[in-house]
């Protein structure tokens, strides 16, 4: 039996860097998440959106429910923000992800970054999204057209036996 | 007065395998303190715990743990399904 | 005497991509680019914004004039976001720069790129930034604390001589 | 009926050179069709053409200029400080 171990960080570490992570169960608010990493001292804001999109492995899609091991998932998030932060002083990161029943081209997630130069704050975006779609306990059930529904399993060997 | 003994450790399921255990949560009847692979093995004793796959992820007090990592009275255990953020 | 030469695209070309740019004399309105780049295939937007700095190297800067050579500007930022369309099909790219005076924080220019998958959104936007910085014309004029103004000139060796 | 006749080519100034020249707009006395080289050169004996550099980059109908580009009558020609957007 293999076990992947997965780097611990600590959440509240010393550095103090400006960070935010938090699980919602509403529409996300991308402006003020931006001005949540707005600061006079920030030349550069990176933010990227994960979407419902209409069609998956060629499926027709109609709206996907996302839940989430809440506690747990807000602990990652604030950890890999932190971890990120440590790349690069002066990094501000927040993110947010939605739990529910989201629609097509409703936005999952919302990533914004920023630091004075552009790029640390869009290395910095991308660090997040990598990151969290491998570590946070965060889920999809798929409603397709026919009426199906399905648990979405990036990894594809780890799901369930059937 | 009627108590009610809990008489394994409680672990937390969610997604395809809260669907596999027909249940957001089993108590697994093992003692703790016991090894997270000794709790995954208990566990596919129990109804719907044959679909497990071979190396499920856990997490120890919203951790993620390792199969030795060592489950104590008390802790927070919850069996995590492939995870699909974002 | 030294000339640089700059890849030329067409910017009417035939592919058809969705792709916006334009020069703007008022705040910048994000949430608007980005629905420029939403669709219901699209599962990845990411969005890059500049913004006016309180410092820069080591000077206090209380605002910024920002000037163009508009029509141009406007036919280069097309032009790369046809180039960057055309490395990767199903990219949406929606590009505006704002001119004239701007206070320290306000947004100065805002990218928007979309695809169904996050890497190639992410990569545009990226690509795009480093194109406008190069080949775009557009001028910033710094306002500093002590009341001194000065051309910016990321080049350091082909400004003025004095 | 007066008729302003332009005896050479216009050449739009933006930023640091509209300072330099002291207007957003010259006229630099050289007939086209010419190199921009030879614009290029013609300017440096205009007032404030001294301070151009060595390469300043032109553009001819919007589009960048390599120095063996030709203008010809008509054309719209821009001498282009170093670009700061962003």
């Amino acid at each position: 039996m293999r076990w992947r171990s997965f780097h611990q960080s600590p959440v509240g570490d010393a550095l103090g860097a400006p960070r935010y992570a938090a699980i919602v169960d509403r529409p996300i608010d991308v402006a003020a998440l931006i001005a949540r990493v707005s600061d006079d001292g920030v030349g550069a804001v990176s933010v990227f959106l994960g979407t419902v999109r209409d069609i998956n492995d060629g499926r027709a899609v109609t709206g996907i429910d996302y839940s989430a091991y809440r506690p747990m998932a807000e602990s990652e998030m604030m950890a890999i923000a932190g971890e990120v932060c440590q790349t690069t002083p002066g990094l501000r990161i927040a993110i947010e992800h939605r739990v529910g029943t989201l629609a097509v081209s409703e936005v999952s997630v919302a990533i914004a970054t920023s630091h004075a130069r552009r790029t640390p704050a869009l290395d910095a975006a991308r660090l997040v999204i990598e990151a969290l779609k491998v570590r946070v306990p965060i889920w999809k059930n798929e409603h397709y057209v026919d009426g199906d529904r399905a648990w979405v399993d990036p990894t594809g060997a780890q799901g369930l036996r059937i | 007065m009627c108590y009610l003994v809990r008489m394994g450790i409680p672990v937390l399921l969610f997604a395809s395998y809260a669907d596999a255990f027909g249940a957001p949560q089993v108590d697994v009847p093992i003692a703790a303190p016991c090894q997270v692979r000794a709790l995954v093995d208990a566990m596919r004793a129990l109804p719907g715990g044959v679909r497990l796959p071979s190396s499920p992820l856990v997490a120890v007090n919203r951790t993620w743990a390792a199969s030795t990592t060592t489950i104590a009275v008390g802790d927070e255990v919850a069996l995590i399904p492939p995870v699909a953020g974002g």
